[in-house]
C-alpha cells in the first residue's frame, strides 16, 4: 500500500504557553478526502497550520509520502503537491485575478499539469469574465473561486479547503459544494473543514472529530449520520 | 517587564551607594561623568515605559528631553529647582499630547516612522525658528536651590557633587516611581498591550487612551530628564532633539535589556562608559560604538539585565 | 535672546574670577617650569578637518620660531577633536578642562562647539582664544574678560562686501543663505555694509543648514529685479552653490558676490563656475607684505600645504597668547593681566597688523578679492580698520 | 508670482520627487515584503555617491558609475540580507533599528577611515556640462535634465517589472501576503534576496545620479532617509505606485515650500504628513488593506 500522501503522528503544537494540540494522529490516502469536524477553537485551524508548517510542531510527527517533514519549510511542503485555500481565502488583493493565478501556476512533481489554466477556467467560467479585475474588486463568492482556482494552478495532489463557504450567501454556497464534488471526481485528496455539517458529510470518505486538540471519533459520514447524539455533543449539531 | 528581584535590588542599591560615595574619591571630572550617565539614565529610563511596557519604540522620544531641557531656558532665570522641574516635566507632556494621539493612530512600524518625523519636526522648530535661540544653542542659569524659602546658589567647587547628588536622587525617585507604577492595574494593562493588543481591546480595554497616558508620562519623565541635563551642562541646543539621540536612549535601552526595569539605568552607565573608554582607546568612536551594538543586538538579545539574577514579573 | 537668559549674572562671574585668581582653583605650578598645558580644541575629524589641521600646524609652527618657548613657558599642546558636534560640545570641553587640566584653550571652528569653549572660559575664568568660528555673540552679549578671538565676527567680512557693492553702484541686492546663526549675522552685515553705501537688501534667501538643493532658491532670484547677489555658504555647499548659480545661467547677467568662505578653499572643485566670483574677507592671496611672505614660506616648508585665511587665524591666535603670557610672566591665571597684555598688543599677522577691540574682536582690513585661476587675488580694500561693532559687550 | 519661476520650480520639485522615488521604493518594498526596518538604507545612498565621486576622480567618466553601482548594489544588498538581514525578519522592531542603526555607524566610519571627511564635488560629466534655457530668465542644467530623463526611466522600468512579470507580481504578492506566498509553494527566500539586492541597487544608483548635483559629504545619507520615510508613510508602506506619487507629491511640496514658504520650509513636509495621517493612517496607496 502506498504510503499517505500527508500523515501526523502524535502530533503536538500551541500558542504561546498554552498547547491547543495535544497528540493528534490523522492520514490522508491518495484521492481520500476527510472531513475535518469540531466546534470552534477545538484546534482545527492550528491541525492544519502545523501540517503546513506554518506553526512549529512542539513534539510529534508530519509525514509526507512516508518522508518526516516536521522541520521542512512550507514552501517546501507547497511544492510537496499540497495546495490550500486557507479561511479568509487569501486572495491578493493588489493582483488581478489572471496574476493571482498565473503566479501559482506549476506543474506537479512529475511535471504533468492535469489542471492548466484553461481547465480551472472552464471551471470557473466566472473567474474568465473577471480576468483584469483585481482581487479587492471581487465579490465574497468570486474571491473564492479565485482562491480554489488559485490552489488547483499548482496540480496539487492534495487540497486543504478551511472554511470554504463562510461568509457566502447560500446560492453561492451550492455551487461551491458543486465544484468541490468536480474536484473530488477528479480524484484529487481532500481535507475540509466546514460548519454547514450536511454538505462536508456528502463529500467526503471519512469524518475526524477534533476536541480540544485531540481526534475523539473517525469513521465514515453514513456513522456519524446515524448517530445523531454523537452530532449534537461535538458538532451542536 | 522583570523588575529586578531581592539580590537585584541589593546590588542597584550598591551600585547607587558606590556614586554617592564618588565625592570622596574620583575626580571632578568623573563626578560630571557620572551625572551624565545618572541623566542619561533617567531619559533612557522613561522610554523603557513606552519599550518595555507597552511595546511601543519611538524615534522621537529625544524630541520631549529637548523640550524639557529648552525649559530651563525659556523660564526666567533664578527660579527655584522646585519650580523649573516641574514646569519641564509639564511642557513636555504637553508636547507629548498631540504626538502622542496623531501617532497613536497607527501602530508599529508606521509609529516608528511617525514618532521620528515629529521629533524631526520639534528639532526644526527649536532648530530653524528664533524659539529656542537659534542653531547653536545657548546658555542657562542654572536654577537655584531652595531650603526653608532661602534660594542657594551652589558654589562652584560644590557643584559637581551636589548636581551628583541630586541626579542620582532624582534617578532613585524615578526608578521606584515606575516600578511602584507597573504594580497598579495601569501597569497590568500596558504589559497586556505589549503582549496582544487585540486581546486587550476585546476585553474592553481602551488601548489607545492607556497608550496614550503612557506616552505623556513618558514625555514629561524625559521632560524630568532633559531638564537635568540643562541643569548639569548649563546649556541647550537643537541637538539635544535629533532622532539620533532618541537612537541612542533605544541603545541604552537595549543594551541593558528591554525585559527589565532596571536595564536603562545598567544600559546608560555602560553607554557612557563605553563612550569613555572608546575616547581613550581610539580615535574611530563610532566604529567601537557600532561594533558593541551589533554585536549586542546579536549576541544579547535579552541584554545586560539578563545577566543580572532574574526577579519576578512585574506584570503577572 | 531675549536679555533674561544671560548665562550668569555679571556679579556671580565676577566672583567666580575672583576666586579663581586668589588661588581657588588648582593653581599651575608656573615657578617650578612645568610645561603650560594649551588646549586644542579642534575639528580634527568631519567636514571641517582641514580647517582644524591648519589652525593647530600655524600654532605649531609659532611656538617652533619662539623656540619652543612663550612667556617663559614650555607649551603642551593637549589636542582633543571636537568632530565639530555641538551635542558632544560640553562633555569635550570638561575632557580638556576636567581631565587634561587645560590651563588656556584655543578652539574652534565651529560656532556651536564654540559656545561651550565660551561658557567654560566664563565659568572657570580659562583663557580661551577663538581661532575661527565667528558667531558675533562671543565678542557682543556673551563677551568677557577672558575670551579673544584672532580670526573675524561673521558680521565684518559681509559688511566689506556689502560697503563694496553699494560703492560701486549697485542699488539692490538680495542675500542668499544656510538658515543658521551664520547665514543670518553675515547677512546682518551685508545689510549694514549695503545701507552705509547707500544700496539696499531687497530679500533674504535661506534654506536649512546644511542642505544643497539649491534650485528653488535660484529659480527665484531672476525675479527679485537685483543688481547683485550676496551670499554665505562654506565648504561643499559653497562649492555646490557656485556651480549651480553659474549653471542656472546667472552669472553673466547677475554677478555673484559674497563672505569670503564661498571662495575660500574650495576654487579647485568650482572650477570655472567660480571665475570671476567677488567676495570679501580678512585675508586673500597676493598679499604683499613682508610678514605674509615670510609666513607663507614657513608654513609651507613645515606642512607642504600652502597656507590659507585658517592658518593665519591659527598663527595669530598663538601670538595673541603669547602676548597675553608675557604680560604675566607665563600664568594665564591672572586674568586681569593677561587680558591687558593681549589687549594693549599689536599683532603683527600675516593679513596685516591687527588690534583688538574693546570687546576682543580684530579690527582689522577686510579685502576685496576676485577668484581668478584658482586664486583669491586681493584686488582692494573694502573696509579699512573695521570693527565688528561689539553691541551689547559689557565687560566687567 | 511670476509664471516662468513657477514652471522652474515645478521642474525642481519633479527631479527631486524623482530622485527620492529611487531611494523610497527599495524602502518601501523591503519593508512590505519582508518587515524590516532599514535605517542604513541611507548609507546605500550615500555609498552610491562616493562610488561615483571615486570613479569620477580615478577615470574621469562618471558614466562608468551607473552600472558599477547597479551591479556593486546588486552584491551588496545580497550580501546584506543573506548575511544579516536575513535573522531579522522575525525580530522586534526594536532590535531591527539597532541594527541598521550600527550599520549606519559602521559604514561611515568606513567611509571616513577610506575617503576621508571631506566634502567632494563630484564633476558634472563634460558631455552634459552645459545649460538649456527653460525661461527667458532661467536656465537649467543639461545634467539635471539627463537625471530626471534617467529617473523617469527607471522609474518606468520598475513599473513594467512590478507590474507586467511574474516576479513583480510575487513581489507584489510577498509584499501584500507573505504568508499566503509560502502557501502557494514560492520560495519567499528568493523573492527577499531579489527584493534586498534591487532595493539597494536603486539607492546605490540615486547616490551615484545625485552626486554630482548634491556633492559628497558625510552623514549625506541621513537627511535623504528621514525624507523618505515621510515618503513611505505618505505613499503607505509595500506600494511602489504610492512610492512614487508620494515622492513626487513630496518633491513639489518641499520645493515649493522653501521657495514660497521660507518661513516654515522645514515643516512643510512634514505637516503634510501629519494631515495624510489623520486622513488616512495607512498611507494614501496602502496595498490591498
Amino acid at each position: 500500500m502506498t504510503p499517505p500522501i500527508l500523515e501526523a503522528r502524535g502530533l503536538q503544537a500551541g500558542y504561546g504557553e498554552g498547547l491547543v494540540l495535544r497528540g493528534v494522529d490523522i492520514a490522508v490516502r491518495p484521492g481520500e478526502a476527510i472531513g475535518l469536524m469540531g466546534r470552534n477553537g477545538m484546534g482545527k485551524t492550528t491541525l492544519i497550520r502545523t501540517l503546513l508548517g506554518q506553526l512549529p510542531a512542539r513534539a510529534g510527527q508530519v509525514l509526507a509520502d512516508g518522508r518526516d517533514i516536521t522541520r521542512e519549510a512550507t514552501f517546501r511542503r507547497a511544492q510537496r503537491g499540497i495546495a490550500v485555500v486557507p479561511e479568509g481565502r487569501g486572495v491578493f488583493a493588489s493582483l488581478s485575478v489572471m496574476e493571482n493565478l498565473l503566479l501559482a501556476a506549476r506543474p506537479d512533481a512529475d511535471g504533468r499539469t492535469p489542471w492548466p489554466l484553461e481547465r480551472v477556467l472552464t471551471t470557473f467560467p466566472r473567474l474568465a469574465q473577471r480576468a483584469r479585475n483585481r482581487g479587492d474588486q471581487l465579490s465574497g463568492g468570486e474571491q473564492q473561486m479565485l482562491a480554489i482556482g488559485r490552489a488547483l494552478m499548482t496540480n496539487p495532489r492534495l487540497l486543504i479547503l478551511d472554511e470554504a463557504t463562510e461568509g457566502l450567501a447560500p446560492l453561492l454556497r451550492d455551487e461551491i459544494w458543486r465544484t468541490i464534488r468536480t474536484i473530488r471526481e477528479a480524484g484529487l485528496a481532500c481535507i475540509v473543514v466546514d460548519k454547514t455539517v450536511g454538505a462536508v458529510l456528502s463529500v467526503v470518505d471519512r469524518a475526524e472529530i477534533l476536541v480540544k486538540g485531540s481526534l475523539v471519533w473517525s469513521g465514515r459520514p453514513d456513522a456519524l449520520r446515524a448517530d445523531p447524539e454523537l452530532m449534537h455533543r461535538h458538532l451542536g449539531v | 517587564m522583570l523588575v529586578a528581584g531581592r539580590t537585584g535590588t541589593l546590588l542597584l542599591l550598591l551600585g547607587a551607594a558606590v556614586v554617592a560615595s564618588m565625592p570622596w574619591w574620583a575626580s571632578s571630572y568623573h563626578l560630571q561623568l557620572a551625572s551624565t550617565a545618572l541623566v542619561s539614565a533617567m531619559f533612557a529610563l522613561s522610554l523603557q515605559l513606552l519599550v518595555g511596557g507597552a511595546g511601543m519604540v519611538s524615534l522621537g522620544h529625544a524630541a520631549f528631553f529637548g523640550v524639557g531641557a529648552y525649559a530651563v531656558y525659556l523660564l526666567p532665570p533664578g527660579l527655584s529647582i522646585g519650580l523649573t522641574l516641574p514646569a519641564a516635566a509639564l511642557l513636555a507632556g504637553v508636547a507629548a499630547l498631540p504626538v502622542g494621539a496623531l501617532s497613536l493612530r497607527t501602530r508599529g512600524f508606521f509609529f516608528l516612522m511617525v514618532t521620528l518625523a515629529f521629533g524631526q519636526m520639534l528639532f526644526f522648530l527649536f532648530h530653524d525658528t528664533p524659539l529656542g535661540g537659534g542653531k547653536d544653542g545657548v546658555f542657562v542659569t542654572r536654577p537655584a536651590f531652595e531650603i526653608f524659602g532661602l534660594l542657594w546658589e551652589v558654589p562652584r567647587r560644590q557643584r559637581a557633587q551636589v548636581l551628583l547628588w541630586v541626579n542620582l536622587g532624582l534617578l532613585i525617585a524615578m526608578y521606584a516611581a515606575l516600578a511602584a507604577l507597573m504594580r497598579t492595574l495601569f501597569g497590568h494593562a500596558l504589559l497586556g498591550i505589549r503582549a496582544n493588543e487585540d486581546r486587550m481591546q476585546a476585553l474592553g480595554y481602551d488601548t489607545r487612551r492607556i497608550k496614550l497616558v503612557a506616552f505623556v508620562i513618558a514625555g514629561a519623565l524625559a521632560g524630568i530628564s532633559g531638564h537635568m541635563w540643562a541643569m548639569t551642562e548649563a546649556f541647550v541646543n537643537p541637538e539635544f532633539l535629533s532622532w539620533h539621540r532618541s537612537a541612542e536612549a533605544l541603545l541604552m535601552v537595549l543594551l541593558g535589556g528591554i525585559g527589565a526595569l532596571h536595564g536603562p539605568i545598567l544600559g546608560a552607565f555602560a553607554y557612557v562608559g563605553l563612550g569613555e573608554a572608546a575616547t581613550l582607546i581610539t580615535e574611530r568612536q563610532r566604529l567601537v560604538e557600532g561594533l558593541v551594538f551589533l554585536a549586542v543586538v546579536l549576541l544579547l538579545p535579552k541584554g545586560l539585565a539578563g545577566l543580572l539574577p532574574r526577579g519576578k514579573e512585574g506584570g503577572r | 535672546m531675549p536679555a533674561g537668559s544671560m548665562p550668569l549674572s555679571r556679579r556671580s562671574f565676577g566672583a567666580l574670577a575672583a576666586a579663581a585668581a586668589a588661588g581657588g582653583l588648582a593653581r599651575p605650578a608656573v615657578a617650578q617650569g612645568a610645561p603650560l598645558r594649551i588646549g586644542l580644541m579642534l575639528p580634527f575629524s568631519g567636514t571641517f578637518a582641514a580647517l582644524g589641521e591648519n589652525i593647530a600646524a600655524a600654532v605649531e609652527l609659532y611656538i617652533a620660531e619662539k623656540g619652543g618657548r612663550i612667556g617663559g613657558r614650555t607649551p603642551q599642546l593637549i589636542r582633543l577633536d571636537d568632530e565639530s558636534n555641538p551635542a558632544n560640545a560640553v562633555q569635550n570641553v570638561n575632557r580638556l578642562v576636567g581631565r587634561d587640566r587645560a590651563e588656556v584653550m584655543i578652539g574652534t571652528v565651529h560656532s556651536g562647539v564654540v559656545m561651550a569653549l565660551v561658557q567654560a572660559s566664563r565659568e572657570r575664568g580659562v583663557p580661551l582664544i577663538i581661532p575661527n568660528a565667528g558667531n558675533v555673540a562671543a565678542t557682543r552679549e556673551l563677551c568677557s574678560p577672558t575670551v579673544f578671538r584672532s580670526s573675524f565676527s561673521n558680521w565684518q567680512p559681509a559688511y566689506g562686501m556689502g560697503l563694496a557693492l553699494a560703492k560701486s553702484g549697485v542699488k539692490r541686492a538680495c542675500w542668499v543663505t544656510w538658515d543658521y546663526a551664520a547665514g543670518a549675522e553675515s547677512g546682518q552685515g551685508f545689510a549694514d555694509g549695503l545701507k552705509a553705501g547707500g544700496g539696499e537688501l531687497v530679500r533674504e534667501l535661506k534654506l536649512p543648514f546644511p542642505e544643497t538643493n539649491f534650485q528653488p532658491l535660484l529659480a527665484q532670484i531672476p525675479g527679485l529685479n537685483v543688481d547683485a547677489v550676496g551670499s554665505f555658504f562654506a565648504g561643499g555647499g559653497a562649492v555646490q552653490f557656485v556651480r549651480e548659480y553659474a549653471a542656472a545661467g546667472l552669472k553673466d547677467r547677475i554677478p555673484l558676490t559674497g563672505s569670503g568662505f564661498l571662495t575660500e578653499g574650495v576654487l579647485g572643485p568650482q572650477g570655472a563656475a567660480a571665475e570671476g566670483v567677488r567676495t570679501a574677507l580678512h585675508y586673500g592671496d597676493g598679499l604683499d607684505n613682508p610678514k605674509n611672505t615670510a609666513f607663507r614660506a614657513a608654513f609651507k616648508q613645515r606642512t607642504n600645504r600652502d597656507a590659507d585665511v585658517y592658518a593665519v587665524q591659527g598663527y595669530d591666535a598663538a601670538q595673541m597668547l603669547a602676548a597675553g603670557l608675557e604680560a604675566t610672566r607665563g600664568d594665564p591665571t591672572a586674568e586681569a593681566a593677561f587680558a591687558r597684555g593681549i589687549r594693549s598688543a599689536r599683532i603683527d599677522s600675516p593679513r596685516g597688523a591687527f588690534t583688538l577691540s574693546p570687546s576682543h574682536n580684530p579690527v582689522q582690513n577686510i579685502y576685496l578679492r576676485e577668484a581668478r585661476g584658482g586664486e583669491n587675488r586681493v584686488i582692494g580694500v573694502a573696509a579699512e580698520a573695521l570693527a565688528d561693532p561689539g553691541t551689547g559687550c559689557r565687560m566687567t | 508670482m511670476d509664471l516662468s519661476g513657477l514652471f522652474a520650480q515645478v521642474l525642481n520639485g519633479l527631479q527631486y520627487g524623482l530622485l527620492l522615488f529611487l531611494i523610497s521604493s527599495g524602502l518601501t518594498l523591503i519593508f512590505g515584503v519582508m518587515g524590516v526596518i532599514n535605517l542604513a538604507h541611507g548609507s546605500m545612498f550615500m555609498i552610491g555617491a562616493y562610488l561615483a565621486y571615486v570613479i569620477a576622480s580615478l577615470t574621469g567618466a562618471l558614466w562608468l558609475a551607473l552600472p558599477l553601482a547597479v551591479l556593486g548594489g546588486l552584491a551588496m544588498g545580497a550580501a546584506l540580507e543573506a548575511g544579516l538581514f536575513r535573522r531579522f525578519y522575525k525580530r522586534e522592531h526594536l532590535d531591527q533599528v539597532l541594527l541598521t542603526f550600527a550599520l549606519i555607524l559602521l559604514f561611515e566610519e568606513a567611509r571616513s577611515a577610506m575617503l576621508g571627511n571631506d566634502f567632494h564635488a563630484v564633476p558634472v560629466p563634460a558631455i552634459l556640462d552645459f545649460s538649456v534655457p527653460v525661461t527667458a530668465e532661467f536656465a537649467y542644467s543639461a545634467y539635471r535634465l539627463a537625471v530626471l530623463v534617467v529617473c523617469l526611466f527607471v522609474a518606468l522600468l520598475m513599473f513594467l517589472g512590478i507590474e507586467r512579470t511574474r516576479i513583480g507580481s510575487a513581489v507584489r504578492a510577498a509584499a501584500e501576503k507573505p504568508e499566503m506566498v509560502d502557501l502557494l509553494g514560492l520560495d519567499a527566500r528568493r523573492i527577499h534576496l531579489l527584493v534586498f539586492a534591487v532595493g539597494t541597487a536603486l539607492a546605490m544608483l540615486a547616490g551615484a545620479l545625485a552626486a554630482p548635483l548634491q556633492s559628497v559629504y558625510p552623514n549625506m545619507g541621513e537627511s535623504f532617509l528621514i525624507i523618505c520615510f515621510v515618503v513611505v508613510v505618505v505613499g503607505g508602506v509595500g506600494s511602489i505606485a504610492g512610492a512614487f506619487w508620494a515622492a513626487l507629491l513630496i518633491g513639489l511640496v518641499d520645493t515649493l515650500g522653501k521657495a514660497y514658504l521660507p518661513e516654515i520650509a522645514g515643516l512643510v513636509v512634514y505637516l503634510l504628513m501629519a494631515g495624510v495621517l489623520l486622513w488616512r493612517p495607512s498611507g494614501l496607496f496602502a496595498p490591498g488593506r
